[in-house]
Order: C-alpha cells, then structure tokens, then sequence
C-alpha cells in the first residue's frame, strides 16, 4: 500500500465518523463538530495528493488545504452564532425539536 | 511683419506634455467628489471646485511656458501623446492630446476666465441651495472643455464636446423649477444636436478616409500633409474634394456650438441659467469651443489654400461668420433683457471670430476669441452683478443710474463695453477686431464681408451704448434700493477688466506676437508698421465706426432716463423696423413654422398610418384569433381539462408522498444527502471498472 | 575568548554528543538541548518569585521574605518544598481526568514554545522556517488547558476565571500577531533566527533594533499590551483577580498541580517577554556595537529578566481593569492601532532607504494617535483628577 | 509507511471517534482538540508546515475554544435525559458506513494508480507567501471578504436583538 492510499484512507475514516456523527447526534453542536471533521479530512486529502502529487512546486493542494482551513473557521463562527441564536429562540439545541420553520 | 525664418518641428513630449492629461483630469475628479457631497458642505464643494481648477491653471500655465521657452528657441513645438484605446480587427481607436501653441493659448485662457468665474459664483450662488450641485457642474464643465482643448483625436475631442453640451444643459436647466428654464436647457441640447449630427457624420467620414482618428501623429495624423493631401484628391461629389466636405461637416458642429446662423437660436435662451454659467459658458469658454474647432481643423480647411485666394469651406466659414456678426448684432439692438443683449452680442461676436478665422486664418480668430472670452466674461459678470444690484431685475428698463449706486460695477462694465466696441488703442477688442476688418479687407474674393463686418461693428457700439446709457445713466427706475455687490464678486472683475485693457498689446500690428506665436514665427517689434497707410486708414476706420455707433447710441439714449412703460426711443422713430427686431427677426418662428411644423405633420401622418392602416391590420388579424381561441377554449374544456384534472390529482398524490420526506428535520436531508453520494460514487467506480 | 564564551554552551553539547555514537547523535543533540530548556527555565522562575514578591514588597512599603536564607532568596526552594508535599486536593465533583490533564497540557504547551526562540547566537533548539506561526500555534493551545482547568473543577469561579481568561487570551492574540506581523513584513521571514539576524547590525555603534524604528516603537507598545493581557497580569490580571474571584481558574488545584500553574504562568511571562526580546528588542545582539564581547546569550537573558522586572512594577503600579474596559481596549483601540501600523510598516517598506521615510511614517503614526488620544479623552471625559476632601 | 505515521492516524482516528461518541459534550470538544491535533500532525508529517501550524492556530486556538463556549452559552455540557442519539441514529451510522465502504473501495481501486514515495517537496514559507501574493491572490482577497462577512454574520446572528429581555 503506498503512502498515498494511508492517508486517503485515514482521511474516509474520519470523513465517515464525522459523518456518523453529523448523522448521529442530536444536539446540534454535535453536528457542527461532525462537519468540522469532515471539512478535517478533505483537507488532510487536500495536502497528501499535494504532498505526492505530480506538480508541489506549485502548492495547489496546499492553498486550498489553507483556504479550506480559513474558510472553516467561517463557518464554524456563523454555525455557532446560528445554535446560540437558536438555542435562545427555542430554548434548546436538539435538531429532533428544531424542525419547525416558523416560531 | 517680414518673412518668416523656418521653425524646425519639435514633437518630444517634455515632462508637461506627458503630464497634460491632468490639466482636465483634475477638475473631472473635483466634480466626482463634489457630486459625493452632501448638501450642506458648500465650503468644501466650492474649495474643490476651485482649488482643483487652481491647479489646472498653474499645470496650463507651465505648459504655456514651455511651449513659449521652446518657441523662443527656434522650435514649432507641437508635443503629441497618443495612444490606443481599443482595436477593432486591423484598426484602432486611438486617443490622445497635444501640446501646440493653439491649445496651450486656449488652455491658458480657459483655466483663468474659468478659475475668475468659479471665484465669482461663490459670491453669486451664496444663497443657492444646490450651491453643490452647481459647482459639481461647473467643475464637470471645466473638465470637458479642457479636454476638447487638449485632446489630440477627434474622437476624444468629440467625447469632450458632447459633454460639454451635457454640462450647458446641466447648467442652463439648473434652475429647472422655472418652465423656461427647462424649456431653454432643452432647445439649447436639441439645437446644437442638429450641428454634432453633421459633426459625427464628418467624423466618421474622416476616419474613413484617413484611417486615423489623429490630428497629429509623426507625420500619420488626419491634419498633416500626406493625409491632406489624399482628401484633397477624393472626390465627394458636387464637384467637392473629401476635405471640404468633411470640412463643411465639422464646421456644421461648430456652427451648432458657437450658435452661428442658422443654429443661434438656442443661445439667447441659454440665458435663463445662473448668470455666471451664461459668462463661463456661453460667452468665454463652450461657445468658443466651436471657433477652436475650426481652428483645430484649420489645416482641414484651408487645404489646397494658395495664396491670395480662398477655400470653398473657408469661404462658407467666412459668409456665415459676416452674416451672423451682423444679423446678431442687429436683434441686440432691440432687446430689453440685460442678458439677451450680451448673449445677441456674443452671437455676433462669435461671428466675428468665424469671419476671422475664414478670412485671415488661425491666429486672427483666435486672438478674437481670446480677448473676447476677457471682457464678454467681464461684461456678463457685471450684469451678473448688476442683477444681483437690482434685486432678480433683468429688465434694462427698470435699471438706470446705477453709476452711483455701483461704482466698481460701473467703471468694470464700461471698459468691457469699451473693449467689445473696440475703441482704438487701448482695449484689447480694437486690436483683435481691427484685425479681423484688416484682414477682411484684404478678402480676395469679395468686399462684401468686409462691410458687413464694418456695419456689425457700429451696430454693436450702438447697442451697447444703449444698454450702458439704459443701465447705469439717468435715474434708478428699479424698484427696491440698488447696492454694489461683495467683494469676491467684484475683484474677478476688475482683474478681467484690466486683462480686457491690456490683451491687446499681445496682437498689435507693430509687435504681432500672438500671430507670430500661433504661426511658428519670429516676433519682432517694428514701429513702422504703426505708419502704414492701410493700418491708418483702418485705425481711422474703426474711429468712425465707434464714434458714429457710440454717437448715436448716445444721441438716443443718453441721459434721458425714460421710465420704463415709455416705449424705446428708436420704437419711435420706426416702429416696424424695432418690431421685427425685437421679435428677433421671427427666426423662431420661422423655425415654428417650418421645421417643428413639418415633424408635427409628420407625426399627424404617421398617426393617421398607425390608426387606420396597421390598426386595422391588427384588429382583424385580432378577429381572426380571437375565431381560434374560441375552438380552442371549446377544445380544452371538453377534452383536454379532463385529461390534465386526472393528472393534477396524480401529482397532488405524489407531492404528499414526497412532503413526506421535507420534515425541517436537518438530519434528514443529510442522510439523503450522503446517501446519494453514496450511489453517485458506486455508479461512477462502477462504469470507470466496466 | 569572546568567542568561545558567547558559544561555550554550544560547544559544550557538541562535546557531549560527540562522546556518543552517531545513531543516536541527532537525537541526543535535541534531548540535550530540551533539557537545558527545562532545567534553566523553572530555576529561573524560581528567581522571579523572589524578584516579584521582594520588589512588590518594597513597592507595598514592606519588606517581603526574608526568613529563609539571607534576605530570603531561599524562599522558592522552601515553597517548592512545601507545594511538592501537600496533599492534591481533587474535588468529589470535578471531572477528575480532565482536572488532571489540564495542568500538564498547559506546561508541556508552554514550554513548546520555547523551542524556537534563539536564546544566542547558534542557541535555539530549532531554527524553524516558520518558527514565529509555530510560537503562536503552541500559544493559543494553552487556552484550552485554561479552560479545561477552570471547567473541570466545577466551580463558578473556577469557571468564570477559565471564562475571563479564554475569552480575553483570544482577544489579545489577535493585536499580539498583528503587531508582530509587521515584523515579519520587514523582514520578510517567520524565522526568529533571521529576525533577530536582521536586527544584529550597527551604524555609528548604535544597534538596527526594530525597535529603534517608528512603527516598530508603536508595535512594540502594542505588543507589550497584549502580551500582559495574553499572560494573565495585572492589569489585565481579571481571571484570578483574587478580590473577584477566589483564585481564577485554578482555585481549586493544590499542591503540585497548582505549582505547575503557576511555573506555567511564570514560563508564560518568560516565553513572550523572550519574544517580545527577539522582534523588537534584537535578540542576543549586544545594545552597543562595542558591548559585542559580552556573551551573546547574557544579553538574551538580560533583556528577558529587564522585561519580567517592567512586568512586576506594571503589576505594583496599575489598578486592575474592568472585563468590559478590557474588551472595549482590545478591540476598539489596540487592534485598530496595529491594523495601521502594518500600514505605516507596508510604507516603511516600499519607500526604501532614506530620512523621508522616517519623517512621512512617524508624521503618521504620531498625527492618529494624537487624533485619537484627543477624541478618547474628549468623550470619556477624561482629565486631570481632582481630589475632594472633607472639609 | 512509517511508524508515526501509523501512530498519528491512531491518535486522529481516535479522537474523531470519541469526540461524536461519548457523552458529554465538553468531552466531546475536548476530543475534537486531539483529533484536530492528530490532523495538523499528519500535515507536518506531510511537510506541510504552514498547513499544519495554520490547523493548529485555527482549529485548537480558536475553533475548539468557539465550540466549548457555544456549548457553555447553551448549557449544551449537561446530558438530556432522553439519550444524545436521534432517534434515527442507525440509519444515519448505516449511511455513514456506507459512505466510508464506497470511498475506501476506490481508494483501493485505484491504489495502483497512485504515485509512490516521492522526494519531500522543500517548500518554504516565503514561497506560499509569494503564491498567496501571486497565484492565489484572488482567491485570498475573496476569502478575506468572507471572513469579515463571517464575523459581521455571526456577531449579528448572536447578539442579542434589541428590546428582547435577559
């Protein structure tokens, strides 16, 4: 197995246990955490195909790996700012009760 | 003036040739920022407005210096930038500016009448509400016209122009709360839009010819020999060359700007906005923008000029310069409105300068239209204050005495009206005049313009005596109390006023310096030429002429200080003759009459054709489906209603079923989510395997 | 001679590795210097406490330790003694694996930041090409440990310490970097070995600290801002404001657990006082072209503990903040300011050599501050205080 | 394939699982941390140096600290009665497996095709400042713009409206 195929590998696994969790859990929070892994292993795959890639002089698979990193950090502030607002509406962070449009 | 010693051509951009572009940029940019203004910021927007033109005007000042330094030294300075805006296939659209004696004399001139008006207006508009606004305007305008001064492409220099009209409309409308006001803006807009059709079309044909949009260009420009010289050789049909053709075309423009018979009616108009717009734009600047024109494309026109004789484009310049000089003049005399006067006079003026420029070339008009832009500037600034004097009051008739009540005004205004009769020797307008008549007079192909312009000149020291015997002799019949205007108004007239006095001494036939410098000749100061017999004969001329204009004026109207219901004393004396006059020659009419009359017609026509013919086209073609519609309808509602009934059900079914699935619960649509990757992926591996 | 005493320490350990056989030289090498990281550091801490606690002493009008040994320079053996043989209290209720972890993960995090800083010539554990972005990685890791501390022990104070701190760290890490970003624009590398290399050169014997330059000056005030607000002292010193609340976030750890709060408070202090050395201050290089003899290292250390001894009389000067001053300062005055300091950097930068360049950025600088000092002033009604008396 | 290597994907995996398994939600942040810093490990292993610093300045630095103080604003610490799992829980771990099945096939799948150990690329951290400046200028401007879009956002969303008690 070449190095490549580890990391891919790894990079599935916690791709699919953010996943499970995403899936899984019903606090919402919870959710957010299982996204923000798998943003994890895409980027993990970003940097191993520049790593072993054909052309890393040019850092492509870097660049995105930063940008995805900067970009999460986005997205992690918003989801949160998002639960905390709908935590104060609803008083409560569980998707099994959020599943209401109007309020 | 003895023979000229060869100039060697000098084209090397210096630093200021490079650095031109900023000359109009800068005001452009003011505009911009005052149009971001809010309202209340009038300190600010005024400060911009003339702080940005300040320096336009030490940039043009600089550029003046070095063409003068490079004209001293023996050069013909003409310093070009050009470059390509954008290619269509093989050609390209090239703009740029240039640095000659010709635009670095109006660029001068410009940025400092300009720079004096901005001054004024600050005064003039304190009590304006959009004072912004107007200097928004302003600044927009400086910017413009300096761009039609300095740009090297006629493609440029038509953008320019067309924004100059923009802005004139702009600034005559200001006040659009006023009907006429709004009425003016537009005819001014619609008139001269007549003359820049027949400019586009000269434009165009000229690219066509030469294949460039250059004036000049090393040698490659529409205005140098090798390009002359193929228009010359094309024919256009009617027995004209390319070149006068599109001469006459570019000349229609011009005669739309500077409002030159036929195309004058929209300027008297122009009057209705802020007075100091009218100085700045109808009187120094815009309008003379039509005479630059000319000037620009002289070599246009007066390609194939052998000595001693004329062009048919030069020769049509110089008849509709004449008649509108004196045409012009005339209605003046008979105007009641302060500024009417001045705007018939600066129609006539304009003339003058067309006449000059058809007549003894380049230098003769444009030393006209310099001096003119000084004391016609400083002639509207006084009435501009005189108005403010009076209360709003235009009306000659309810002014007089107003020599007491506004002495710095008074003094002012009578060395411009000193200056546009041309009193000898000491206002720059008898110089500048006298050379037009000079040159006139050694017209050869006819002596009639020559007397037109004579006659043209004694009417317009008629009329301004009257209106300067009307407006600031006899009693004050205005109501209110008369009172001299502030300081910031009156200062940029007395600096106009004595640049009005001493400008002549740039043009005098002993020391002909503008001519020399617009020609690329030496100037050299010889008295003698003071005491040749044609020059006498000509200063005696122009004497007779003042004393018999400023004479009669006098006679008529001197002191008496009619009221103002009493009617105008040469009504009196021929009635039918003032009525005409007064009416302006019917010329409007006549336009209402002809022109508006035939589109009205037209429009009927094309009403009629609408109404009845397409109209009832369409009705029965109306009729025709409205038949079908009616099967139709028949048709859905029998068979195929049913149809789609049945199959609405079916989907109000399946849109229940697939609600189902739309449970607002998040997880949900990820699991989905993630599962069609799933079958995604495996069909992909699948087909990449199989 | 100089030389051999500015490299002895070098020196020494290739003499040491060189014993060794050459498998294990590379690792011996870092081993090697890691210890010496551990070992000089905590001693040094153990100075500071005296340090502190006498100078505060005499600020306070008392005299501070003086039982053990002479003068009481013994005191931190004798506490060490004591806090190594009380018992470690966890309380019934706290999350007793996180409780543990926390501690450690905040030394072992601090001390990792020690790594890069070149403490003389030739003298860091690595040279790492981006050393500065590492130092602050390592850094912002020892939040979490706050936190986990002040979480685990289920206490409001604790937590409410743990709250203060986390969320004031991350407020001042932000201006922390910026001000230190400058730096890197001028000198174009992450590296703290080429930084203070950039700084290590003389005109008329006078040194190139960045400093000595007019945004370096700004970023460095700025710098010096954050870093007492980042290392939890007065007077941003809220989390364990002892009047508040008890001891912050490690009110309820004892015993060793507690003494390694505070070791790492202490590494804390000495970690960012080293970095703050290394930009601004040039590292080891000598402050006098002709003090050059002195052991580069000795001028390292020398300028950390002058930057302790600024921190400790801070700490006996200034009263304590309010969390929503602290805040406010953070975000509405210190990051602004080094936002436009990177600016006056940039043009510092891109104007190149030559006076004009001082005059245009220190004309900047000065005019907004003064602007804004002025409109600070006129809106909080600030001034001169007047004291009432009764009469 | 190295020993750390294997010891870092451990660690990772590790983490990731116990920060969506276990039951309190700190632990769970707190987990997250390890897998976080198990990934930006994997990155220096990479030598991915600024990746794997930047992982870590972002991710434990600020995320994790986001994550633990939404969970204190919405008192998310303590358990819920009924357990942490939604009721369609099975599914959602079928889906997830399915998802890591397909993905780990083609890796295996194209194992072949992937390229083998290559030469570790030197790449400093000048050179990604001259690419951000250079290439991918663009894009980091755009991000820019995002992130401070992010921070108006989230302040916005989070903060209290006005009038609205407590």
């Amino acid at each position: 197995m070449t190095p490549l195929a580890g990391y891919l590998l790894v990079a599935a696994l916690v791709f699919a246990i953010g996943l499970a969790g995403a899936l899984t859990r019903r606090n919402a929070i919870l959710v957010l955490i299982g996204i923000e892994l798998m943003l994890n292993a895409a980027n993990l795959n970003l940097v191993a195909f520049w790593r072993y890639g054909p052309h890393p002089e040019l850092l492509t698979g870097m660049m995105f790996a930063v940008f995805s990193i900067a970009v999460a950090a986005a997205e992690a502030a918003v989801g949160l700012g998002l639960v905390i607002a709908i935590y104060r509406h609803a008083r409560t962070t569980d998707l099994d009760e959020i599943n209401r449009m109007k309020g | 003036m003895q023979e000229a010693m060869q100039f060697t051509p000098y084209t090397v951009a210096s630093w200021i040739g490079r650095m031109l572009w900023l000359i109009p940029a800068l005001p452009i940019v003011a505009a911009g920022l005052i149009a971001l203004l809010k309202q209340p910021k009038r300190k600010l927007a005024s400060s911009l407005a003339i702080g940005s033109l300040l320096v336009s005007l030490l940039l043009a000042l600089a550029a003046f210096g070095d063409v003068v330094a490079g004209w001293a030294s023996g050069h013909a300075v003409r310093e070009t930038v050009n470059f390509s805006w954008m290619h269509f296939g093989t050609t390209s659209v090239d703009l740029g500016w240039v640095l000659d004696p010709l635009s670095a004399v109006m660029l001068v001139m410009v940025t400092f009448v300009g720079l004096l008006i901005f001054i004024y207006s600050v005064g003039y508009m304190a009590h304006d509400e959009n004072y912004t606004r107007f200097f928004c305007f302003l600044s927009l305008f400086a910017g413009a016209m300096l761009g039609v001064v300095i740009s090297n492409s006629i493609l440029l220099l038509f953008m320019c122009w067309e924004l100059v009209g923009l802005t004139s409309y702009l600034l005559i409308g200001f006040w659009y709360q006023k009907p006429s006001a709004a009425a003016a803006a537009k005819k001014a807009f619609l008139t001269t839009r007549v003359g820049d059709i027949f400019f586009l079309l000269g434009i165009v044909w000229l690219f066509a010819q030469t294949g460039t949009l250059l004036f000049y260009n090393q040698g490659t420009g529409s205005m140098e020999p090798g390009a002359l010289a193929g228009m010359l050789a094309a024919h256009a049909g009617l027995g004209l060359s390319a070149a006068t053709a599109i001469g006459l075309l570019i000349f229609a423009g011009a005669v739309g700007k500077s409002g030159q018979l036929p195309l004058h009616v929209w300027l008297p108009d122009a009057m209705e906005g802020p007075t100091p717009v009218s100085a700045l734009i109808h009187a120094a600047t815009m309008v003379a923008a039509g005479v630059y024109l000319v000037a620009r494309v002289y070599p246009l026109m007066s390609a194939g000029l052998q000595p001693g004789g004329t062009t048919t484009s030069l020769a049509v310049v110089t008849w509709v310069g004449a008649a509108t000089a004196v045409f012009a003049a005339l209605i003046a005399v008979a105007q009641n409105d302060i500024k009417r006067i001045l705007a018939y006079s600066t129609v006539s003026q304009l003339g003058y300068m067309m006449a000059g420029l058809g007549l003894g070339g380049v230098a003769v008009g444009m030393f006209h239209l310099i001096t003119h832009a000084f004391f016609k500037a400083l002639l509207f600034m006084g009435a501009g204050s005189v108005i403010h004097g009076c209360h709003e009051e235009q009306d000659v008739r309810h002014m007089g005495g107003l020599r007491k009540w506004m002495p710095l005004t008074f003094a002012t205004y009578a060395v411009g009206m000193l200056a546009l009769c041309g009193v000898p020797i000491f206002f720059s307008g008898f110089w500048s005049k006298d050379a037009i008549l000079e040159s006139a007079h050694g017209w050869p192909s006819s002596q009639v313009p020559y007397f037109l312009l004579v006659f043209g000149a004694v009417l317009t020291a008629f009329y301004m005596t009257r209106q300067v015997s009307y407006v600031f002799f006899g009693q004050y019949r205005g109501h209110g109390h008369a009172h001299e205007s502030p300081r910031v108004m009156t200062m940029p007239l007395a600096i106009l006023a004595f640049f009005a006095m001493a400008l002549g001494i740039l043009g005098t036939p002993a020391w002909p310096w503008f001519r020399s410098f617009l020609g690329n000749r030496q100037a050299n100061f010889e008295l003698h030429a003071f005491a040749e017999p044609a020059w006498l004969m000509l200063l005696a001329t122009s004497f007779i002429i003042v004393i018999v204009g400023i004479g009669l004026g006098w006679w008529l109207y001197g002191n008496k200080s009619p009221n103002a219901e009493e009617p105008d004393a040469l009504e009196k004396a021929m009635p039918s003759v003032w009525r005409a006059l007064s009416n302006r020659l019917y010329v409007d009419e006549f336009y209402g009459v002809t022109v508006i009359a035939f589109y009205y017609w037209w429009a009927r026509v094309a009403d009629w054709l609408d109404r009845r013919v397409w109209g009832g086209i369409v009705a029965a073609i109306t009729r025709l489906f409205g038949l079908l519609a009616r099967f139709d309808r028949f048709f859905d509602e029998n068979w195929v209603n049913g149809g789609f009934d049945k199959g609405c059900e079916e989907l109000a079914v399946g849109g229940g079923l697939l609600a189902r699935v739309q449970s607002g619960r998040v997880q949900t649509y990820l699991r989905l989510l993630a599962l069609a990757v799933v079958v995604l992926a495996a069909i992909l591996i699948w087909s990449s395997r199989g | 001679m100089a030389n051999q005493a500015d490299q002895i320490f070098v020196l020494l350990k290739h003499w040491i590795v060189s014993i060794f056989p050459a498998v294990i030289q590379p690792y011996l090498g870092v081993v090697l210097s890691v210890v010496a990281i551990i070992a000089v550091f905590p001693a040094l801490f153990a100075l500071t406490t005296v340090i502190e606690r006498k100078g505060l002493g005499r600020m306070q009008n008392r005299i501070g330790p003086n039982r053990t040994g002479p003068y009481g320079i013994l005191q931190p053996i004798a506490d060490g003694i004591k806090s190594l043989t009380k018992e470690d209290i966890i309380p019934t209720s706290a999350d007793a694996v996180v409780h543990f972890i926390a501690p450690l993960v905040l030394v072992i995090a601090v001390f990792m930041g020690f790594s890069v800083l070149p403490m003389g010539r030739n003298m860091q554990l690595v040279d790492m090409d981006a050393g500065l972005l590492f130092f602050f990685a390592v850094g912002a890791s020892t939040e979490l440990s706050i936190f986990m501390a002040g979480w685990s022990s289920r206490n409001k104070y604790s937590l409410l310490g743990a709250m203060r701190a986390v969320a004031q760290m991350i407020s001042y890490e932000v201006p922390l970097l910026m001000s230190s970003v400058a730096i890197v624009m001028i000198t174009g590398s992450l590296s703290l070995v080429k930084i203070v290399d950039a700084q290590n050169h003389y005109t008329w014997g006078l040194p190139h600290w960045y400093i000595f330059t007019p945004w370096g000056f700004a970023a460095f005030v700025m710098f010096c801002i954050a870093a007492t607000a980042e290392t939890n002292r007065s007077p941003f010193d809220l989390p364990e404001g002892e009047s508040e609340l008890v001891a912050g976030y490690f009110t309820e750890y004892s015993g060793f657990k507690f003494a390694l709060f505070f070791l790492g408070e202490y590494l804390g202090m000495f970690s960012i006082s080293g970095l703050g050395t290394t930009l601004f201050l040039g590292g080891w290089s000598a402050p006098l072209q002709v003090l050059n003899f002195v052991p580069s290292w000795i001028w390292f250390f020398a300028k950390v503990m002058l930057s302790i001894v600024v921190l400790i009389w801070i700490r006996g000067t200034l009263p304590r903040l309010r969390q929503d001053q602290l805040m406010n300062f953070a975000w509405k005055f210190v990051l602004p300011m080094t936002l436009l300091n990177l600016f006056v950097a940039a043009i510092w930068r891109f104007m190149g050599e030559g006076v004009l360049r001082w005059i245009v950025c220190s004309a900047i600088l000065i005019g907004i501050y003064v602007v804004v000092g002025t409109i600070g002033m006129r809106r909080k009604k600030f001034g001169p205080r007047t004291y009432r008396y009764a009469e | 394939m190295s020993v750390v290597f294997w010891i870092l994907a451990v660690i990772t995996v590790l983490g990731g699982l116990t920060a969506v398994t276990l039951k309190n939600t700190v632990h769970c942040a707190l987990a997250l941390t390890v897998a976080f810093a198990g990934l930006a490990l994997l990155f220096l292993e990479l030598d991915a140096q600024f990746a794997g610093f930047a992982q870590i300045l972002v991710y434990i630095g600020a995320v994790a600290i986001l994550v633990v103080f939404a969970i204190l604003l919405t008192r998310g610490s303590e358990t819920p009665s009924e357990g942490v799992f939604s009721r369609t829980w099975f599914a959602g771990l079928l889906i997830a497996a399915a998802v890591f099945a397909v993905l780990a096939w083609a890796v295996v799948n194209s194992s072949a095709a992937l390229p083998h150990e290559t030469a570790a690329p030197t790449v400093n951290v000048q050179q990604i400042g001259h690419a951000l400046m250079g290439r991918y200028v663009l894009p980091l401007e755009i991000v820019a713009l995002l992130l401070t879009a992010a921070m108006l956002g989230a302040v916005i969303v989070a903060m209290h409206e006005k009038g609205e008690q407590k």
